[in-house]
């Protein structure tokens, strides 16, 4: 199934790829070679099958059902598919990944989520009041654990007013000021965590821009925005104030063999990116 | 020994309402679907499920109103729906009863129940909404006073740790299901259950639960699974009854199988967004098929043969998944 | 991808003096011997064992004066030596602080250890002097101040349950080896692990360490060992450097390779009973002897041949193992 | 390596059998069909197994090193052993076993010891005071906690007046008046167990006698005297008063063929009983 593509650096224009793959691509490059990355279904799926062509060979892929170092060549449609196993070093079971995770053996985790606040604290479960909501959504999986227990955790959000917002609906996913409960106080999460603080939300990109965190007071800002996205734009479609002093620049687009890779090696059936 | 093979309608019998219930698999994976569509045509009511994760299975049970209470972390159809608007309405309607977990809390309940202890602790989860106890559901239902002996006192507990210091951990209660039910791939015939390929947290639901019932593709013989008795997930004597029933974890997914049949789920998915979608939906695939035979020629061949697996991969080579 | 190829020797050179080490195996099976010996060889001094259960090998270790702490619940030679004769000389003498635990206790340790949990819950051993806090010799020792970061604070712990209300439960702390040795069947050149029969404990003490050495019947292709990843019990990721050393479990046996060279054993029991007999046996066996292979030239192919198990069996069918 | 023995079952006479051998078969006797037999090393399996051939065919034996099930066809020599492997339903670990006996799913295991009191509180650990021993002993192993919580447990002894002890030096395995830490409080099992109270020791199988226990005051007394063995006899081989007041006779010896399987069947090597 491995084909060999002509490796074309140069960076792709705008029109040239969708949101979708620059959200990819940006993921991608998140992660270092070596590093063990515990992937959820979706966009993360494709951003670490990415890496492992590019720029971090050596990656080890955990999916949370259950497979650990997978060299999936069809790409899988959730973390619980068979494609999960392929070439995998072990395909065990959710016991062994999530005790291996809270052991503290997993560098980055990609995650998505319904909403987030400006502290990385991620909803996946209601939207409206918990005990009397408007919406129900699937829950928090693992979602929740994943993102207390990896070093660094990126979330791929889409942008949009209702879901970038000042507090989030129901706290699903701890970010870096968490309420610490039972007492119900809000924290710094490295107190709420004590020795066992491990890390935190390190990037989100969405399909404006990337964000990063301020440890110390566990705000986001903005570190680079997409090509054609403006300050103006950004906010716009953001529910809290954005902090733009330590942005850097334009987000680098998709290199053509980026693109080539993501449409001819890891999704050429167009699960999560038709053809254009 | 004991005979332990069932019909698929006898099997689903020993399970009485009201009964506490968990699943092999995971989200669109090896659900024991035949007995799931068996359930819902014997009219299986108050359900209390108790699940590491649910799934499409789970929206059909509680479309069809079998369900009074919900313990999991997560409900849905994964790419192939996002939102369980089953439970959606079910929880506004105030017919169900949902206690949010997260997946290591639900994992290590089941891990909990299978090993006898009352608790495990876990750091999964500090900081989180998931540990507010304004929203324990079935504490401010009255259902914590201990009369249902498998509805722990408290949604969660912590204690200090006194080797490491490490602080205050989080324990979660023991799961402790009457009855779980397992699709696999093999079992022979006094019991022993092989599963291919992941196997998400089968081992622990099982051995949780006081009664298990296990569908599999295929019945082989005993013998044949204690050659290689370290490729098998379950001894024999836990398993209470066995039945055969190719294909029937369709529309989910299995190992070296199947693949999931997602335009099947999408199609519930779609139809599961009113009450009336629902009900139509499960008469023409449920009530309106007698058996899982029929449910098997309803779909017909050609559909079943797209979704085979490949020997080689595990998956299926033949099944369309994207737009390309 | 890192080469994980080590010599023997150089593997061992990474365990240092006074490290918490943990092995793979039961009793006298799958104990990692071309180890134990190069340890020997080395002179590896002040370890601090934790063993969900020891055997002739640990009696080596401890004859030859290598271990200052010793956390089990088991060391003996099995039918070949009731005895551990090395460890009630060293308890006499003072050189070894021994802590008891029982089976349970020890595998939750482990299992502890390999989740990153700081304890986990059990019922086992109520009513005995295990939780004696007299016998606590850690703790008599002054070595429960916590400046050992692998020490807990306390042997045991004591909690109520607050889900079930089912009374005190009795907690055990998490093992943290600094390194496991394993050996195994096969192992992939990236460092997965097969590990065929019985698993014993060997997945629990692994994942509890921060380091894993593994020794290897055989270093064959990860894509071998990937074709069949349900097969496998550990991910490469986690190992650290593998060694081949065939016959390297010798005197202990293993499923579908050797089986327990019993008589070898007895020798080493009936030599252990004396400091001087120990001394002998190790001069002759361990210190006179240069290298693994010069070990099994010693040893000599005939008696390796009737230890070899027969491929259906997994057992050998030509060792003598009783009077008749 | 099934081989069909001819069913004898008159009673073998004294002379005819050893002290083993009675002790194997009133062990095997204690099984009920389709029970879930825990055993460890030594006699106990060689009970099992003769079991297995005679009056408990359906019995389900676990072998605490990582067995369910096993249909041995040649004896194990320690359970870790390969052949313990042999047929059996699931070849696991320890975490798996250890859990299901938590779990409550044990009925009857058989045990050894070194020494016993009256209480059924065994000592496997060491002769003499703890922290300041006379003898060193391998240890508990899995004795605490199998017969923690199995339903019912066989002890198998040799009948000494030192092993047979007012007190034994170290409680390594819980009887039926134990001492309860941290408190260090005597009380009784059930007391002890409160809800998590499953049963305990059931029979006591000597090369002299079988002892039985009476749970409420928690007392062994003599159920059988082996055939040769007097009141006197056996008193003198005990370290502590013994019960007689239920003795209901004579221990039924061995048939001949009980005899022929362990000796044709079992243990033909001859690893836990040489022929004569």
């Amino acid at each position: 199934m491995e084909k060999v593509l002509v490796q074309n650096k140069m960076y792709a224009a705008p029109g040239e790829y969708t949101a979708a793959d620059l959200l990819a691509v940006a993921a991608a490059r998140e992660v270092n070679n070596d590093e063990v990355v515990f992937a959820g279904t979706g966009l993360p799926v494709l951003a670490v099958m990415l890496a492992a062509q590019t720029t971090a060979p050596d990656c080890k892929v955990i999916y949370e059902a259950g497979t650990i170092g997978s060299r999936s060549t069809s790409l899988p449609s959730s973390v619980g598919d068979p494609r999960c196993v392929e070439g995998c070093s072990i395909a065990s079971g959710l016991l062994d990944v999530f005790d291996q995770l809270q052991r503290g053996r997993v560098d980055l985790a990609f995650l998505g989520g319904a909403e987030i606040d400006q502290y990385g604290n991620v909803n996946t479960t209601v939207v409206g009041d918990y005990l009397n909501p408007d919406m129900r959504f699937p829950g928090s999986g693992g979602n929740n654990d994943i993102n207390s227990l990896a070093k660094r955790t990126v979330f791929i959000m889409v942008q949009e007013k209702r879901r970038f917002k000042e507090e989030v609906d129901y706290l699903t996913s701890p970010g870096w000021r968490v309420r610490q409960w039972p007492s119900g106080e809000w924290m710094h999460r490295r107190e709420a965590y004590g020795k066992k603080f491990l890390g935190g939300p390190s990037a989100v990109i969405s399909n404006m821009a990337v964000y990063r965190f301020d440890e110390e007071t566990g705000r986001m800002y903005v570190d680079t925005l997409h090509p054609g996205i403006t300050e103006e734009i950004l906010q716009e479609n953001t529910g809290f104030t954005l902090d733009f002093s330590r942005c850097r620049g334009e987000t680098l687009p998709p290199t053509h063999a980026e693109l080539d890779i993501l449409y001819e090696v890891v999704d050429p059936e167009g699960i999560f990116l038709p053809k254009k | 020994m004991r005979d332990k093979r069932y019909s698929l309608k006898e099997a689903v019998q020993m399970i009485q309402d009201g009964s506490m219930i968990t699943f092999s698999g995971f989200t669109i994976w090896r659900r024991p679907m035949a007995a799931i569509y068996e359930m819902l045509r014997q009219e299986k009511r108050n359900l209390h499920l108790i699940e590491v994760n649910s799934g499409t299975h789970t929206e059909m049970l509680m479309g069809a109103g079998a369900v009074s209470i919900w313990e999991s972390c997560w409900n849905g159809h994964e790419l192939y729906g996002k939102v369980p608007y089953c439970m959606d309405r079910k929880i506004k309607s105030g017919e169900i009863i949902v206690e949010d977990y997260s997946h290591q809390h639900i994992l290590y309940r089941m891990q909990a129940g299978a090993a006898g202890v009352p608790y495990l602790p876990t750091w999964a989860s500090r900081g989180t909404d998931i540990l507010n106890p304004e929203y324990d559901m079935l504490g401010k239902a009255g259902l914590r006073d201990g009369k249902n002996p498998r509805i722990p006192f408290q949604k969660f507990g912590y204690a200090p740790d006194p080797f490491y210091n490490e602080g205050e951990i989080i324990l979660v209660p023991a799961a402790r299901p009457d009855v779980c039910i397992i699709h696999a791939q093999q079992v022979g015939e006094e019991g022993t259950v092989r599963v291919m390929g992941q196997t998400f947290s089968d081992e622990q639901a099982a051995k949780a639960a006081d009664k298990v019932i296990v569908i599999a593709e295929e019945i082989v013989p005993e013998s044949y699974l204690r050659e290689d008795p370290d490729r098998n997930l379950l001894p024999s004597y836990i398993v209470d009854a066995i039945v055969e029933a190719p294909w029937g974890a369709h529309p989910t997914g299995m190992y070296g199988c199947y693949d999931v049949d997602g335009a099947f789920i999408s199609d519930f998915a779609t139809a599961s967004k009113t009450e009336s979608g629902t009900q139509d939906w499960l008469d023409e695939w449920v009530y309106g098929v007698g058996s899982h035979e029929e449910y098997l020629d309803k779909l017909n061949v050609s559909r079943l043969m797209n979704l085979r697996t490949n020997s080689f991969y595990k998956y299926s080579t033949r099944a369309k998944r994207g737009s390309n």
